[in-house]
């Protein structure tokens, strides 16, 4: 019962946490975008927390340097299990244009596990959205809830 | 007295840009505050080896998303200039329109996250409904709403019907009414003022001499911007720098609040004057010499260094962007500041970490 | 007997009240902003969420603190339902904020300690506050017990109106609303992350939260008292006062702590002394 | 196409502080690598819009005096070109020491042509 | 049985005292001492069951007590004249020539007036000196030791040392029993040397300064006394404590007259209870040895002062005089509060907020209801205890860490669990309900709430207490997960602690029972009411209801609750701090990857606000308006 | 003091400016820089696409007939589409839909006849 309550609580409220992980900025203004009256992703239940030890999905905007990689998996780590990674915009799927960079490792998905890839460059807020709710519906799978 | 020292960054939610401030504290007034840089450093100059010019320009305009446009600007008028490469009017016309669209849309961001940098979210949120205004006349225009990759060597990709130009005036006026009834709340409220006036200042020869640009410089009492060298279309629009004189961050919020306006005239005005004619000319060759170009950002002025040999490669693309600037008068405003004026200074400056480390 | 039930009921209610509470207050801060607005139960979910989360510590006086900081909390409303003292539900809630701080303070993370020393300054603001007006009830029904409130035969609030808003005052400060949420805020949009919040997670992040209810329902059952003689006159006070916190919270900047200080005991005091004097002349 | 004014070596700090005494704003210093040549280093200065180029030639592993004693806002730009081409900038006021972008994962000096043509072999 | 009592608790420690000075071998020394400690605590014990009395010893000991006055002041006179300081000199001048014009020339009826008596306050006043006082002496054995050792000293000073700390304890309780003022002022004078003697005992250049400034203080505050106890006997005409409080309604509804040597007592009450203007003594005091600070903060001294103007209470009930006593109070409470907030000295910290609760007692005495008296009583009681505690937590912290700064204190959970843990108990015990401390300031409140500045005064500095406390309580918690190994520690030195933290609970929680046995027949005597009906052990008046047992249960409970869940946490379960992703642990400590990528051990530090609690800004100010209120008292309130 | 009032009050009272994205979409507008597209009927594998591809994701294989693009490195600055000769690449207005790993489009198609006859 409480099991229960708890699983629809994971669903209804995704608290997010946003690292810049060496975007251009692009992707980063669309993630604020979705707070904004436009979009308004705290209809989901969804709120820009800021702290990862209170976050249960991380949102990754950019490509992995050689500086940051380590920041990106400390984040990571200190998000209490449950918790899901959104990699935004081509830069965080893959490296996009700046893979073959000096100081670039590449997609989100070489430092840490990506559960939802949302391409774009950058990626528009209604696909930000789109990608917390394929994460959501990914978790949904995964504690045996029927959609 | 007692110290706390701080990691302001990489990952913290005033500043949304991985830049990392070690700040000594004591009760709340910062002693010291020593960057790290680096989290967002790709190298991309470097990347001129393996694209051509041309495909140079969509590794510029991700230099920094919010400003995209004026990159590729930047960078085409100076393949352009060594190239001697004439673009038509139109086309410096239609780069002028999107150039300033770009700047409004930075601004509203820049107030709106400037808002919550001292905690008025409702202000923030305001300032970014009527920005998606303004993304939307980007995205019907231009194909999408932040990198709108319109500039090509030579002039435009995309033109505007006259079905457009109604439809943006109407728009931008509408943006215009919106944000002018905000004015009261950035430019006057009393707790508006009680967290920017006094903040951050930077006198006049301080910023002048630490190499201050944009909206800092003339948040200072210079009256210096870019767009008075005329490039694109400024050369017949003429142009007026907005100056404030007290150097703090109201000042500097003051002008791009003022600039916002501003440009959007610049807009309409470039709408009304937009000549007929072809929005690209034709490019034979590939680019050899070395010039110096500088165009105006929202967060100041750009310059790009760019030497080509010959051959399809650009031999060295520098980038010299406004917040490179701007970080170093930073560096001489956060001592003696307080703890909660930190994000408030910091976004004075408009801070464009990716611009910065590129 | 009476009693009992009611402290029961404060106990199993209050939160739920809270709750809710906290759910319309994010639905109509989102209208307020153009915004929709998540759901009213939002609040529910979240801490349903957070206690069903992988518990995280940075040390165990962390989680000893979160749990003292609930029972304090729970222990102040039931208090208040049951008619006891103000004075002693205000020392009941201190223990409860204390301990709350104690927690941030316990933590070796730069920002939780920052977040704790700042709402020490906070409770520095609004426990001078609380006093005074509880003081001011005293003078006005020769009493500190809350049931003699309801003896009185005209709302308190035509006698001491400007005390009203010096608990107004504390009300922000204890609500976390701008212009006075320089401790902990409800989005991370500040300068400290989540101050004394940020290092409690998972399941303590979720008690603190459920504290908190308990909290808005004692300053909103403080604010009750000021009509004590109808149950609708309470709600509308209670409402309006709730609405125009709100309001405030979003049309002001965040202040910083030394505006905070300075305003807090200076408009304190001269609206105290004020009503008082006003009081007397009567 | 662009104007340069040659600078040698020991003129640098003079030319800043003359510069810097004339109310000239530095904008920028932009490093070419030109190969065997050596480097190539450019100071840009900028008054009323108007701007002045000084170009220094130097031989690979020349240290530069820095000009950050003069104008405080050098004091990135030549961490940045030391980070990016190697070239030691000697009395920097804040001395990143070749780390203020990048790790120790990363190739020294990555902006050399040297380093390329390595990368190719 | 009587005689024996009364011998036991004023003459033992004085004759012990004297064998403490002349022994040197440190096993008998200790043995001495405990078995002194628990023969007073014991003795202070009976005394509480056999209830008040009088008692007259003979009249010989009238004698050696003149005699007494004039060695004493002789010893004072010769360190002013050796010192050089002109005033310690002419007020002792003054004494003597006062003291030889009373004795000899005023005094007609010698030998009439019993010499001790004791009520309830009394036996009180006796618990607290015998039984903090005494542990705090044992705790010394331990202290001094260590004490020693790291002074190097090639000849041990402690037979001085606790000759003087013993003579200190019989002194008090003398003090306290007295019922002939003369007697009194003997004591008084005795706690005054006792004090320089302790102050000045490391013989630095700081502790012999502050020493002299301790003494010219107190000197000034005992003329006052001698002076105003020969008014009080040209106005009343007796010298008997008990016979004055009977009949002082009479005087003070007669005239105004009783009201200066009131105003003279008070006033000495106020410079032995180190209140502003006069604090510098006490802050001053803390270069001494741990043990001197504690007993001169919790259980002697200071306590000598507010017992007299509690003491006295009754007889200026109802006058503005009250009124401005309460207002001094109340004002002082604030400001040390304020300057208590100000500081990083871990003992400055609590110098500042003995003086603090000191102020608030005044302010109780000065409200004089018998609420406020209750508040009174209960507080002098819970704050010793506390207080002690604190300051032998701080002690034995210091010999440990070799700071006694609060910042140096962060994280000590790590090094001393117990002692940490202890203090913590000590620190809770003095600013959360449903503990005494808070329980009388409760009291003091409620009964402040007629007078509108002075409840204004109370709120800010209850506000301030707060803030100042609970931080100290949280740093020395902030540690990385670990299990600490416990601290060695000398018996003499845990074993008071653990009694005093002991004490400072369980008296909490029964005191509804202390209450009834011990405060409310005092008030009921002068006040002829009692303030609290205890219904279920609940404090209950027409202003208020205090909830201990319910509050006691649940809030046990639900820390009971907490501590279990708390145990069942592991190590797994432990994560760095939140350093915005940049986090390290080099050695266990945590700490960030900070420019040129370095390792940056968190370090932090608490807000001392210089801006609004500096000690040099605020002193000033605090000392003036100080000395305004009490010209103003003088002619205003007494004249 | 309380400037932003009226614009918060008048928000309270009129319709939030929301719209609900994944219930009411309100779609793109023409000519935005959506899904990339392929007909790979038309496609003469001139590699010029691949060429000019700013982000290099494309791959092109003419003796294989293949035509490769990494999704998720696609930057969608429609070059590919302005440089087709053929007129077979095209880019929709819908944005590409999210995925939970990384994708690749890959077609196979005839590789024309003429061309590999050259290439012969």
């Amino acid at each position: 019962m409480l099991g229960n309550l708890i699983n629809q609580g994971r669903i209804k409220s995704p608290w997010v946490v946003h690292f810049d992980c060496g975007s251009c900025n692009g992707c980063d203004i669309e993630v604020l975008a979705c707070l904004t009256p436009l979009y308004d992703i705290e209809r989901f239940g969804i709120l820009n927390i800021g702290n990862p030890k209170h976050a249960d999905v991380l949102l990754v905007t950019g490509t992995v340097n050689q500086r940051n990689k380590h920041v990106l998996k400390n984040i990571y780590d200190q998000m209490p299990t449950p918790k899901a990674v959104i990699a935004i915009g081509a830069c965080g799927c893959s490296g996009g244009v700046f893979r073959e960079a000096y100081n670039v490792v590449g997609g989100v998905d070489k430092v840490i596990p990506v559960d939802v890839y949302v391409p774009g460059c950058p990626a528009r807020p209604e696909a930000i959205i789109d990608g917390v709710v394929a994460a959501l519906e990914k978790v949904k799978k995964l504690l045996g809830m029927t959609a | 007295m007692a110290r706390t020292i701080l990691p302001f960054g990489p990952q913290h939610p005033v500043l949304p840009e991985p830049l990392h401030l070690k700040l000594t504290i004591e009760d709340e007034t910062v002693v010291e505050a020593l960057p790290t840089l680096g989290y967002v450093h790709r190298g991309l100059e470097k990347l001129c080896e393996v694209r051509d010019f041309n495909q140079m320009i969509q590794i510029v305009e991700r230099v920094c998303g919010i400003c995209s446009c004026l990159h590729a600007l930047c960078y085409c008028e100076g393949v352009e200039q060594i190239m001697g490469v004439e673009v038509p009017r139109r086309a410096k016309y239609l780069r002028t329109i999107w150039g300033e669209l770009h700047r409004v849309h930075s601004h509203l961001l820049w107030l709106g996250l400037f808002a919550d940098a001292f905690g008025f979210e409702s202000l923030f949120m305001q300032f970014w409904r009527v920005r998606e205004r303004i993304m939307d006349i980007m995205e019907a225009t231009c194909g999408n709403r932040v990198v709108v990759s319109v500039n090509v060597i030579g002039g435009v990709r995309r033109d505007l019907t006259p079905e457009q130009c109604k439809w943006i005036e109407e728009q931008v006026a509408i943006a215009e009414k919106e944000i002018r009834q905000l004015s009261s709340t950035i430019l006057n409220d009393y707790t508006v003022k009680k967290r920017c006036c006094g903040k951050g200042v930077l006198t006049k020869d301080q910023a002048y001499q630490l190499g201050a640009v944009g909206p800092m410089l003339r948040g200072s009492g210079w009256a210096q911007d870019a767009r008075q060298t005329g490039y694109a279309a400024f050369g017949e629009l003429g142009f007026e720098p907005i100056v404030e004189y007290d150097g703090d961050s109201y000042a500097r919020s003051a002008v791009r609040f003022r600039e916002t306006l501003q440009s959007l005239d610049i807009v309409r005005l470039a709408i009304a004057r937009l000549p007929e004619g072809e929005i690209a000319s034709k490019v034979k060759g590939k680019p050899q010499g070395e010039t110096v170009t500088r165009v105006e950002q929202p967060r100041g002025e750009l310059m790009y260094y760019l030497k080509a040999d010959g051959s399809k490669h650009m031999d060295r693309v520098r980038i010299r962007t406004p917040t490179f600037a701007n970080i170093p008068p930073l560096l001489a405003m956060l001592p003696g500041c307080e703890l909660a004026d930190v994000p408030v200074i910091v976004l004075s400056i408009d801070p464009c970490i990716s611009c910065t480390e590129r | 007997m009476t009693k009992i039930l009611l402290a029961v009921l404060a106990l199993v209610a209050a939160p739920i009240l809270g709750a809710l509470i906290t759910g319309v207050d994010r639905r109509i801060t989102a209208w307020l902003q153009s915004r929709y607005g998540p759901p009213i139960l939002q609040p529910l979910y979240d801490v349903l969420k957070l206690l069903g989360k992988q518990p995280m510590l940075v040390n165990t006086w962390q989680a000893l603190c979160a749990y003292v900081y609930l029972v304090g909390a729970a222990l102040s409303v039931v208090l208040l339902f049951t008619g006891s003292d103000l004075l002693l539900i205000f020392f009941v809630l201190t223990i409860g904020a204390v301990f709350l701080v104690m927690g941030a303070l316990a933590s070796p993370s730069p920002y939780s300690q920052i977040g704790g020393q700042r709402e020490l300054l906070q409770m520095l603001a609004y426990e001078p506050l609380l006093i005074l007006v509880f003081a001011s009830i005293a003078m006005l029904t020769g009493s500190f017990k809350v049931s003699a409130v309801f003896e009185l035969s005209r709302p308190m609030l035509y006698d001491l109106p400007l005390m009203f808003i010096v608990l107004g005052y504390a009300l922000t400060i204890k609500l976390r609303k701008s212009p006075f949420d320089i401790s902990a805020s409800a989005h991370a949009h500040q300068e400290l992350v989540r101050g004394v919040y940020t290092e409690y997670s998972g399941p303590y992040l979720a008690m603190i939260e459920i504290a908190h209810w308990y909290e808005v329902i004692l300053v909103l059952g403080i604010c009750a008292l000021f009509w004590s003689t109808s149950f609708v006159g309470m709600i509308v006070l209670v409402a309006l006062t709730y609405l125009a916190e709100i309001i405030v919270d979003n049309v002001t900047a965040r202040l910083t702590w030394r505006v905070m200080l300075k305003s807090a005991v200076g408009m304190g005091l001269v609206l105290t002394v004020v009503n008082m004097l006003w009081l007397y002349a009567q | 196409m662009l104007e340069t004014i040659p600078l040698s070596l020991d003129q640098v700090a003079a030319v800043a502080k003359e510069c810097f005494d004339d109310g000239w704003r530095q904008v920028t210093m932009s490093a070419v690598d030109c190969g065997e040549a050596g480097f190539e280093i450019f100071y840009h200065y900028d008054k009323d819009l108007v701007m002045r180029h000084y170009r220094l030639s130097i031989p690979k592993e020349t240290v530069v005096p820095s000009i950050s004693p003069v104008y405080f806002c050098a004091l990135l730009i030549e961490n940045e070109i030391r980070d990016q081409f190697g070239i030691c900038f000697s009395d920097i006021v804040l001395d990143f020491g070749g780390a203020l972008y990048l790790e120790a994962e990363v190739r020294a000096m990555p902006f050399c042509k040297v380093s390329v043509a390595e990368k190719q072999s | 049985m009587l005689d024996t009592l009364v011998f036991v608790t004023v003459l033992l420690p004085f004759l012990v005292a004297a064998v403490l000075l002349v022994l040197r071998e440190q096993n008998l020394r200790k043995v001495i001492l405990v078995a002194t400690a628990g023969v007073l605590i014991l003795s202070s014990l009976a005394m509480l069951r056999g209830g008040a009395f009088i008692m007259s010893p003979a009249p010989l000991w009238g004698s050696l007590v003149t005699l007494g006055d004039f060695l004493i002041l002789g010893v004072v006179l010769l360190v002013g004249l050796k010192r050089k300081n002109q005033i310690i000199v002419w007020l002792t001048v003054a004494q003597i020539v006062g003291l030889i014009w009373f004795d000899f020339f005023m005094i007609k009826d010698h030998g009439s007036t019993p010499a001790f008596f004791a009520d309830d306050l009394s036996l009180v006043m006796v618990l607290v000196v015998s039984i903090v006082g005494s542990l705090i002496a044992v705790y010394g054995i331990g202290y001094m030791k260590e004490h020693e050792e790291h002074l190097h000293l090639t000849t041990s000073k402690q037979p001085q040392f606790f000759f003087f700390i013993v003579l200190f304890l019989g002194a008090m309780n003398g003090l306290v029993l007295a019922n002939n003022m003369l007697w009194m002022y003997f004591f008084w004078e005795c706690t005054t040397l006792c004090s320089f003697m302790l102050i000045g005992h490391d013989d630095t250049e700081i502790a012999r300064k502050n020493a002299e400034r301790a003494l010219w203080m107190n000197v000034l505050g005992g003329t006052a006394f001698l002076f105003g106890v020969m008014l009080l006997y040209k106005v009343t005409g007796s010298l008997s404590l008990q016979d004055i409080l009977a009949r002082g309604p009479e005087f003070a509804v007669a005239g105004g007259a009783i009201l200066v040597p009131m105003f003279l007592l008070v006033f000495a009450g106020m410079t032995k209870a180190a209140q502003a203007p006069f604090q510098s003594w006490l802050t001053g005091a803390m270069v001494a040895p741990t043990p001197v600070s504690a007993l001169l903060h919790s259980s002697t001294m200071v306590k000598a002062g507010v017992y007299i103007i509690v003491r006295l209470a009754p007889i200026y009930a109802g006058t503005y005089f009250s009124n401005f006593v309460a207002l001094f109070g109340g004002f002082v409470f604030l400001a040390t509060a304020c300057l208590a907030a100000g500081q990083s000295n871990g003992k400055k910290i609590l110098a500042y907020s003995t003086i603090s609760n000191l102020a608030l007692i005044i302010a109780c005495a000065g409200i004089n209801t018998p609420a406020a008296i209750t508040a009174a009583i209960l507080l002098i009681l819970f704050h010793a205890i506390s207080k002690a505690l604190m300051f032998l937590c701080v002690g034995a912290i210091e010999q440990k860490i070799g700071s006694r700064d609060i910042e140096d204190m962060r994280g000590l959970f790590a090094r001393m669990p117990r002692t940490a843990l202890v203090a913590v108990i000590g620190i809770l015990t003095m600013m959360l309900p449903p503990f005494g401390m808070l329980m009388a300031k409760w009291m003091a409140i409620e009964s402040a709430h007629g007078q509108f500045l002075l409840m204004i005064m109370l709120a800010l500095g209850s506000g301030v207490t707060v803030l100042f406390w609970c931080r100290w309580a949280g740093l020395m918690l902030a540690t990385p997960f670990a299990k600490a190994a416990p601290e060695a520690q000398d018996g003499t030195i845990r074993g008071p602690l653990y009694l005093l933290a002991g004490l400072a609970v369980v008296l909490s929680f029964f005191s509804p029972l202390v209450y009834n046995g011990l405060v409310a027949p005092v008030v009921a005597m002068y006040y002829k009411t009692a303030p609290y009906v205890l219904r279920f052990g609940n404090f209950e008046s027409s202003t208020g209801v205090f909830l201990v047992y319910p509050l006691f249960i649940l809030l046990g409970l639900g820390f009971f609750f907490a501590l279990r869940q708390t145990r069942k946490i592991t190590a797994a379960q432990a994560v760095g701090p939140y350093m915005c992703g940049e986090q390290t642990s080099v050695d266990g400590k945590p700490g960030f990857l900070g420019p040129l990528g370095q390792n940056v051990t968190a370090v932090s530090g608490n807000y001392y606000l210089e801006q609004f609690f500096g000690e040099a800004m605020l002193s000033k100010w605090i000392n003036v308006i100080a000395l305004a209120v009490l010209v103003i008292m003088l002619f205003g309130g007494a004249l | 003091m309380f400037n932003m009032t009226k614009n918060v009050v008048a928000n309270l009272f009129s319709k939030s400016s929301t719209r609900l994205y994944p219930i009411a979409v309100r779609g793109h507008f023409e000519g935005f820089r959506g899904t990339l597209h392929i007909n790979i009927d038309e496609c003469i594998f001139c590699r010029t696409c691949m060429i000019k591809c700013p982000s290099q994701c494309i791959a092109v294989d003419n003796k294989a007939g293949t035509w490769t693009c990494e999704a998720m490195s696609c930057v969608y600055c429609g070059v590919c589409v302005d440089v087709c000769p053929t007129g077979c690449l095209s880019m929709s207005k819908e944005h590409r839909p999210v995925a939970t790993e990384k994708q690749t489009m890959a077609y196979q198609g005839v590789p024309k006849k003429k061309k590999k006859e050259a290439a012969e």
